[in-house]
């Protein structure tokens, strides 16, 4: 059941999948190189920082209600609308580690494409290593800026925007809180606050430990890649604080890159497992803003394995749509014309 | 809201620029194109260290109308490079934090709750009861003879989060007073 | 650290503790550099090294004895630089006798005071260049590591023989000329009731090494507090004045000489011997014209010590109402100190209590919701302690400078004014003393005399507070000018002992210099030089890395070119390089003074250790620890585990304080030892600090750790029938107090002398009370009180337990519960507070050819 | 519920989010669908002169998008800003063009609408001089209401079809198709209750079709999806409903069919079919929402495809690469 993977090109399909520009598309006509993010996985330690630095510049409010979740040290479970930067924290045994590295080996039995520089000369050394009793991996999640973005691409009111760096910001003033975003992406980022879990702490009589009013309260609310900062030649608080540059903030180009290196890198130390996740321009949702170095297969960090932007099928959909509108009118006039009287 | 004429409408501005999916220039707002960052509408930025650990990470407070609207690391420390940890990143919520206290407040002996007390009563009241105190437990000899001068009734427990100005007057302080149970968490 | 070939991080968990600080490590590791961490736990920072390799709690001593004796046997050592450099070709008393000998304990021994006479640990006239003597230091150390094997290591700590040859290997390999490893502790090693060994034993390894004083090599601590290196420097402590001038002690230090001759007599190599300038100009500082040649320069009206006044021993007076009033300030002793309740206890003893802070934290509010009034134990009604809550102003409302770990003086500017009611500390202390000084001056009391002589005079600063330039200036020291006018010194080497100079510390001398504040020093990266000495300043006189003389060969050139750091410049006649030399900057290589000038004078061009008597870098130290000259491998107050090396069990010369309310757990051998069978270790997250007083009332720290847990293994788990996300209880002799389980294979079982030994891993950031975001029960409930005799650290890293599941009892239920562990057990108050395990197996001399095995205390 | 199946999750926790929608906007969905088939058979009713199904379908039209947009408004996280709706129009937002849909259908059937109320109450509406201009839009309002009308039935199927959601993505060929004859077997329904039967026969005679399509189009969409993906669509509470829309769909069809001539079964049936509608909404709704709290809906279908696509040597569009 394979899909009508490559949709065809021509008129505004380029639009909806597949390698393009997307500050040019969304009719930046003159506009800033793409930024994103690079967060190497491999140099994490989980310390937080970024979740942290996100909040405080955004204002976000706390989330979730105090208690711990069992989930090793990861006690935030994931991206949503009060938390834009997420630390996973995933513990694996021996036998975990030796799949990982499988999965990796296969990938490069694959012949997964090396876009860029050929490197073939150069073989990956790939001598069995050691495989490590145990292994702890933490891993800063964000939103991906997605080529192509199903949360802006559905949103009805324009609240959500390509900006001229590339990026896919919500305008808290605009948004209306219609929550088709919600669904439209692929990633399971973006979400509408709700004020549940911001509630203070109360006790008899008192309020302690009260937060601010939670803000922007009803709308949707993910991460900005720090727009109000990089408007202003400023590095998003995440990538700033980070202690280790686990988190790496720049050019998406250089960035993208810079990823490639260090998996090459990697590969050599006999660490097979390194991955890229989100570098490709032609995968379904058109290569993310953010690009992340995995060591494991992406649904072990929570990500999905193959996410699609759903309006690659638009077309099909609308089609379709159309089809079915034409049937029922079809339908009405048989009931009218040939029901007589 | 006066910029909102027609041609301001999106729906317009997506048959005006080349934004005609809507996705981008067409869709933004006033306010996002107004758009900037606190850290450039600050009134000061003042150069600071991290409160928390030892490794002394440089900090940049932002202030405007006299509030620390933002705190971040200090890309010119040698030492850290403008990176934080999550502690240090909180510095601004542990500056405004929701649960900080701001009056003197005092409970009286066998007292259940506490009591507001203005702080110049406070001090006054507890500078009678140091002196008292430690009146009560001078030792100015020990059983041999030998010269003590000092009293036993004052403790102190702190100063790993202070600064060394105020570590030096207290030391100074319990020294003449001859208090010498003073301690920190460079013990603990 | 950023320049090391290998960084071991042992007794410590720096990527948790210190994620800033730990980029540096991720920098030399992205260079190449090998990174090891040794720890009882998989933590963060295990999880980015390239190895980790779990080890026992409290065994460290053991590994590091292996790794000297490894470099030892195996010829591995630094022979240019130990010979150089080190006392190793020193003579020692022929009394001396070692741990070898007597089953665990060094000569002079008293089991009355638990104390030790060093007077056979002293050098002999003499030294032997071969190293061939029997009594040189060198020959000694041998001895003394000999049986400390990778199979003992293996018996005593957990580690298998090839963990143990990888990390000899990779040490070894990376140390010498051309290549340096750094080792970096923090309180892992510290709390312990021998942790000043810890660290000496590190540091006699990387002496051997050649790894002290040179880039990237050294023994790093990583401390906790923004200022904690501050407030030692200028301490905030019972036994110190600033600049390490020890506190007088009555019966020692009785008069004046007495005391300097004491600190350090004019007579001996080094800095030291100049401190009867330190002490005067201090005495300046403090009480200005008072102070005269006349009155000894105040010394007479100084307060005396008696003993240790230790945070410990002062909560022991409150309980006995010795103590009155109590000022506690940014700490949290309610949640943050060892044995929890008897801290609380004590605090219900006062009369009245201050505690200043940027919240109301459990220390301040305990009489209402400390464990002990929930549980009903004491009724707030019944408490008569009066409480003085006074908020603070945080960084960024006061400025004032902070000492970090490094040394390194660093000024924070004002940023805002205090709100409210919160001022600074500083503001509070000038107020309260000048309120204080007005109700004694006029009471004609002797007695009062020091409170109205101390200079106590400090103008406001622009803000309308007071101005904490002012004090540093104080502390930076002032000399009197040529037309008698105030100048700031420079620098120590200007104090003087007449009278004519002042320093509030004398190791900060400098950091005024020029009326310039050089810790307010911004230039940005430091500048351009490889020391970055361009930001902040500091102590001593600037310098960065300590020893720094050692960086370079006897002749005074590079041990290499990739080492480089400081050298002598033959037509400068100076020493040169990256950093501020830290020795006379014009003593030429192979200087030989006269050894009677005393003092800096008498350094020779090759004793780089300027701050030691002999100016050589101690392998053996003959004075200075109070529990012996090398570091000697023995068990925590409390453990499952025989001491496998000797008769003795515990360090003969810790503190102990055997009370009802600070009972042990028997250790193995003894008597009821399995009724507490598993070793807990408390430790530090990054989400959080310490006891929480600025982590716990932040939304944003606490929701990433909401709640106190323990961390098992699924070995214990199963034992135990503990669940993921399930509650525990954990009972120690002194407390019963529930966490939520973790179960995670990052705590490994370890095979010790062939039994399992479970830890059990419990972060101490939690307290009980109504107030913080989010509370839970206090791990250092679970601690006793037992110390380092040199230092007066508790031993918090480590403790015996047992631990079942489900919630705790409340009220006198949980304390029923204790009791009936406590039975079980068979504690008593003399529980673990033997002074001498074995006595016929220790203390007497075995005359020479004694067959030791037939001593039957070499278990292994 | 969901057996046990081999695949790594991140603690078993979702990755794509479920939308904040519940009970409104199944509602909406349902109402929407009544209107969208209500201005056809209202417009049908027009053209061939049954003044009584062509009132009783403006009005239940009228009631029905004003019942959901209301439900739809209410929704939103923000409803003080639901004009924000058209602010843009946007070909990729199905959400967008949905609302301009539904505000050409909201003007036309609004104009006739006013026009049969008007007339119920002899000419007391405060009209004045647009009295006048009504007899001229009625009619006209009545043509754009039934030209909007199928889309207005079939967008929803796309809003939710065109979303990273798992079930409602992999129906997203055939769903436009239920949704359509949902829309038509309701609107017919809700004829058949309010209106004597003399002129509801081609009520009747949609609400056969409606249900045809309605049972044909689900079993056809259900083959044509990834059969995890398509469990959602049978299991739980949604599972019972969309049972449970079949059986009324085919009890309503066979009731217009056979009894459509009589008053009182004819109105049974009719509320049979609307109660199928609403059930088959409320089902898909639900379904897709529970889709999204299990990770192993998003996993394993994609998981699939990736192999499949791998195997057929299609080995440069994975988003995990090597290099």
């Amino acid at each position: 059941m394979v899909n009508s993977w490559n949709p065809v090109r021509g008129g505004w399909a380029h639009e909806l999948s597949g390698p393009t520009d997307p500050a040019t598309d969304s009719g930046w006509t003159e506009h800033e190189a793409r930024r994103g993010f690079f967060t190497d996985t491999s140099i994490c330690i989980g310390c937080k920082a970024c979740e942290v630095a996100c909040k405080e510049w955004n204002r976000n409010p706390r989330d979730g209600d105090l208690e711990l979740t069992g989930w090793s040290y990861d006690n935030t479970q994931g991206l949503g609308a009060s938390t834009w930067r997420h630390v996973a924290f995933i513990e694996q045994d021996a036998a975990r580690v030796e799949q990982a590295r499988e999965s990796g080996r296969r990938l490069v039995d694959l012949g997964m494409p090396r876009i860029g520089a050929p490197t073939a000369d150069a073989p990956v050394d790939r001598t069995p290593p050691d495989t490590a009793e145990f292994r702890w991996l933490m891993a800063s999640d964000v939103c991906k800026h997605c080529t192509h973005a199903g949360c802006l691409d559905v949103c009805p009111t324009g609240a959500l925007f390509r900006t001229e760096f590339g990026s896919v910001v919500v305008q808290p003033d605009v948004c209306n809180g219609c929550g088709t975003c919600v669904a439209g992406c692929p990633f399971g980022v973006i979400e509408r606050r709700s004020d549940g879990t911001a509630a203070p702490t109360t006790r008899e009589g008192e309020r302690k430990g009260e937060q601010p009013k939670v803000p922007r309260r009803g709308v949707a609310q993910k991460c900005t890649l720090c727009y109000d900062r990089l408007v202003d030649g400023q590095t998003p608080a995440c990538a700033k604080t980070c202690p280790t540059t686990s988190i790496k903030f720049g050019e998406h180009a250089e960035l993208v890159a810079a990823a490639r290196d260090r998996v090459r890198e990697l590969h050599e130390q006999g660490m097979p497992e390194a991955r890229l996740y989100g570098a490709n321009e032609l995968d379904g949702v058109g290569g993310t803003g953010s690009v992340f170095l995995l060591l494991d297969e992406p649904e072990v960090y929570g990500l999905p394995p193959d996410p699609r932007v759903p309006t690659a099928d638009l077309q099909v959909m609308f089609r379709r749509a159309g089809f079915a509108a034409a049937g029922m009118v079809a339908a009405a006039v048989v009931a009218f014309v040939g029901g007589g009287r | 809201m006066g910029r909102l004429s027609t041609l301001q409408w999106p729906v317009v501005r997506q048959l005006r620029t080349g934004d005609r999916t809507g996705r981008g220039v067409a869709a933004t707002s006033p306010t996002t194109r107004d758009l900037q960052p606190r850290t450039t509408t600050a009134d000061r930025v003042v150069q600071s260290v991290c409160p928390y650990c030892a490794v002394g990470c440089g900090q940049q407070v932002y202030v405007k109308d006299e509030k620390v609207v933002q705190i971040e690391g200090d890309p010119d420390s040698p030492i850290s490079r403008g990176r934080l940890c999550p502690k240090g990143s909180a510095s601004e919520q542990l500056v405004n934090a929701p649960g900080r206290q701001y009056e003197v407040l005092y409970r009286k002996p066998r007292g259940t709750q506490w009591e507001r007390l203005d702080r110049d009563s406070a001090i006054e009241m507890i500078a009678q009861r140091f002196v008292q105190s430690r009146r009560n437990r001078w030792q100015e000899r020990d059983d041999e003879g030998r010269i003590l001068r000092r009293t036993m009734g004052i403790a102190s427990l702190g100063g790993a989060t202070l600064d060394n100005e105020e570590n030096y007057l207290i030391k100074k302080l319990f020294t003449a007073a001859g208090a010498i149970q003073i301690e920190n968490q460079a013990r603990i | 650290m950023a320049n090391a070939d290998c960084i071991v991080l042992q007794g410590g968990n720096m990527a948790e503790a210190h994620p800033v600080g730990f980029q540096w490590v991720a920098e030399a590791k992205a260079r190449g550099a090998k990174v090891i961490h040794v720890d009882p736990r998989f933590t963060r920072t295990s999880a980015v090294a390239d190895k980790h390799i779990a080890i026992r709690v409290g065994s460290d001593v053991a590994l590091l004895g292996a790794l000297i004796n490894h470099v030892l046997t195996h010829d591995l050592w630094f022979r240019d630089y130990v010979l150089a450099y080190t006392n190793a070709a020193r003579l020692v008393s022929a009394d001396f006798r070692d741990t070898e000998d007597l089953g665990g304990l060094f000569s002079g021994f008293d089991p009355e005071t638990g104390t030790y006479d060093n007077t056979t640990w002293a050098y002999d006239e003499g030294s032997d260049d071969t190293l061939q003597d029997p009594r040189t230091v060198f020959q000694i150390l041998k001895r003394h590591y000999a049986r400390y094997t990778p199979e003992l290591v293996q018996q005593v700590c957990g580690i298998s023989e090839a963990d143990f040859i990888y990390l000899a290997d990779a040490v070894t390999g990376n140390s010498g000329r051309e290549r340096t490893t750094c080792w970096a502790y923090a309180t892992g090693w510290t709390q312990h009731t021998f942790g000043a060994q810890f660290i000496r034993t590190a540091a006699v390894l990387q002496l051997l090494l050649g790894n002290v004083g040179r880039p990237g090599s050294g023994i790093m601590a990583l401390r906790g507090h923004a200022s904690i290196q501050g407030s030692t420097d200028i301490p905030t402590l019972f036994n110190l004045f600033p600049g390490y001038l020890p506190m007088p002690v009555a019966g020692r230090h009785d008069t004046l000489d007495a005391y300097l001759a004491a600190v350090g007599n004019t007579q001996q190599k080094g800095f030291w011997a100049n401190a009867d300038t330190y002490f005067v100009s201090l005495m300046k500082a403090y009480f200005g014209d008072a102070a005269t040649a006349e009155n000894d320069w105040y010394f007479d009206r100084l307060p005396r010590l008696t003993g240790p006044h230790s945070t410990y021993e002062t909560a022991m007076a409150m309980i006995d109402d010795q103590v009155e009033g109590y000022f506690v300030l940014g700490q949290n002793p309610a949640v943050g100190s060892a044995n929890g309740k008897l801290q609380r206890e004590a605090m219900r003893h006062l009369k009245w209590l201050v505690v200043r802070d940027l919240s109301l934290i459990e220390s301040a509010t305990w009489w209402q919701d400390s464990p002990e009034v929930l549980s009903g134990e004491v009724r707030t009604e019944d408490i008569e302690t009066e409480v003085f809550f006074l908020p603070a102003a945080t960084h960024v409302e006061k400025a004032g400078s902070f000492t970090q770990t490094q040394r390194l003086l660093q000024w924070r500017h004002q940023a805002v004014q205090p709100p409210g009611e919160c001022q600074s500390e500083l503001d509070f202390f000038l107020e309260l003393g000048q309120r204080i000084r007005s109700l004694v001056a006029d009471s004609g009391d002797e007695r009062d005399r020091p409170l109205l002589d101390m200079t106590w005079d400090y103008p406001d600063d622009e803000t309308g507070n007071p101005d904490p330039q002012a004090v540093l200036r104080e502390i930076n020291g002032y000399r009197t000018g040529e037309h008698g006018q105030r100048e700031l010194v420079s620098g120590f080497g200007e104090l003087k002992a007449d009278g004519s100079t002042s320093s509030g510390c004398w190791i900060y001398a400098g950091v005024f210099a020029g009326d310039e504040n050089k810790a307010a020093r911004r230039v940005p990266g430091g500048g351009a030089g490889v020391s970055q000495s361009q930001w902040g300043w500091a102590w001593p006189a600037d310098r960065r890395i300590l020893y720094n003389r050692a960086s370079a060969d006897p002749d005074g050139k590079p041990w290499s070119d990739r080492k480089k750091y400081i050298w002598w410049d033959e037509e400068q006649q100076r020493w040169v390089g990256d950093d501020v030399p830290d020795f006379p900057v014009d003593r030429a290589p192979h200087s030989r003074p006269d050894p009677a000038l005393g003092g800096p004078a008498a350094l020779g061009g090759d004793d780089p250790f300027i701050m030691q008597s002999d100016g050589k870098g101690w392998l053996f130290a003959p004075s200075g620890l109070v529990d012996g000259p090398l570091p000697t491998h023995f068990e925590p107050q409390e453990s499952p585990v025989r001491n496998l090396l000797y008769p003795q069990q515990q360090s003969p010369a810790r503190v102990i304080y055997p009370r009802e309310d600070n009972l042990d757990a028997p250790s193995a051998g003894e008597q009821g030892a399995d009724v507490f069978p598993f070793v807990f270790t408390t430790y530090r997250l990054t989400e959080h600090h310490t006891a929480g007083g600025m982590s716990r009332w932040l939304p944003y720290l606490s929701e990433l750790q909401p709640e106190m847990f323990c961390e098992v293994s699924p070995q214990l788990a199963a034992e135990r029938g503990l669940v993921n996300e399930g509650w525990a209880t954990i009972v120690s002799p002194r407390a019963v107090i529930e966490a939520k389980v973790l179960v995670t294979e990052r705590m490994t079982p370890l095979t010790i002398d062939g039994r399992t030994v479970h830890q059990i891993g419990l972060p101490y950031h939690w307290g009980v009370g109504n107030e913080a975001l989010v509370t839970g029960d206090a791990a250092n409930d679970l601690i006793g009180v037992t110390l380092d005799p040199n230092v007066l650290i508790q031993e918090s890293k480590v403790g015996s337990c047992d631990i079942v599941a489900g919630r705790r009892p409340r009220g006198a239920a949980a304390e029923a519960l204790l009791a009936s562990y406590n039975e079980r057990a068979g504690v008593t108050v003399q529980t673990d507070n033997q002074r001498i395990t074995d006595p016929p197996a220790e203390l007497h001399d075995p005359a020479p050819g004694d067959d030791r095995d037939q001593e039957g205390w070499t278990r292994w | 519920m969901v057996p046990e199946v081999e695949f790594t999750s991140y603690y078993g926790r979702a990755i794509v989010k479920p939308p904040p929608w519940g009970d409104l906007i199944a509602s909406y969905l349902f109402l929407g669908g009544v209107a969208g088939g209500s201005g056809l058979l209202a417009f049908g009713a027009q053209l061939t002169g049954r003044k009584l199904l062509c009132r009783n379908a403006r009005l239940g039209a009228i009631a029905a998008v004003s019942i959901g947009g209301a439900a739809l408004v209410a929704d939103l996280g923000r409803p003080d800003r639901f004009y924000n709706m058209l602010r843009t129009i946007k070909p990729t937002s199905p959400m967008s063009i949905g609302s301009w849909i539904l505000t050409a259908y909201s003007g036309g059937m609004g104009v006739a609408a006013v026009s049969e109320i008007d007339r119920l109450t002899r000419n007391r509406l405060p009209l004045g001089p647009f009295r006048g201009l009504l007899s001229f839009a009625e009619p006209v309002g009545g043509a754009v209401a039934a030209a909007f009308g199928p889309p207005l039935a079939a967008y929803t199927a796309v809003l939710l079809s065109d979303t990273a959601n798992p079930t409602w993505n992999a129906a997203h060929r055939d769903l436009p198709f239920v949704f359509v004859s949902s829309a038509s077997l309701a609107a017919s329904g809700l004829a058949m209750v309010t209106t004597p039967t003399r002129e509801t026969r081609p009520a009747r005679v949609l609400a056969v079709i409606g249900v045809a399509g309605d049972l044909i189009g689900t079993r056809w969409m259900e083959r044509r999806m990834d059969p995890v993906a398509a469990e959602p669509l049978h299991q739980g509470r949604p599972g019972t409903l969309l049972r449970w829309s079949e059986r009324l769909a085919a009890a309503g069809g066979f009731g217009a069919l056979l009894l459509g001539g009589h008053r009182l079964p004819a109105a049974l049936a009719g509320i049979a079919l609307l109660g199928a509608s609403a059930c088959t909404r409320f089902g898909i709704l639900e379904a897709g929402i529970n889709s999204a709290k299990d990770p192993r809906y998003t996993i394993e279908p994609q998981r699939r495809r990736l192999e499949e696509r791998r195997a057929a040597g299609i080995t440069d569009d994975s988003i995990t690469t090597v290099g």
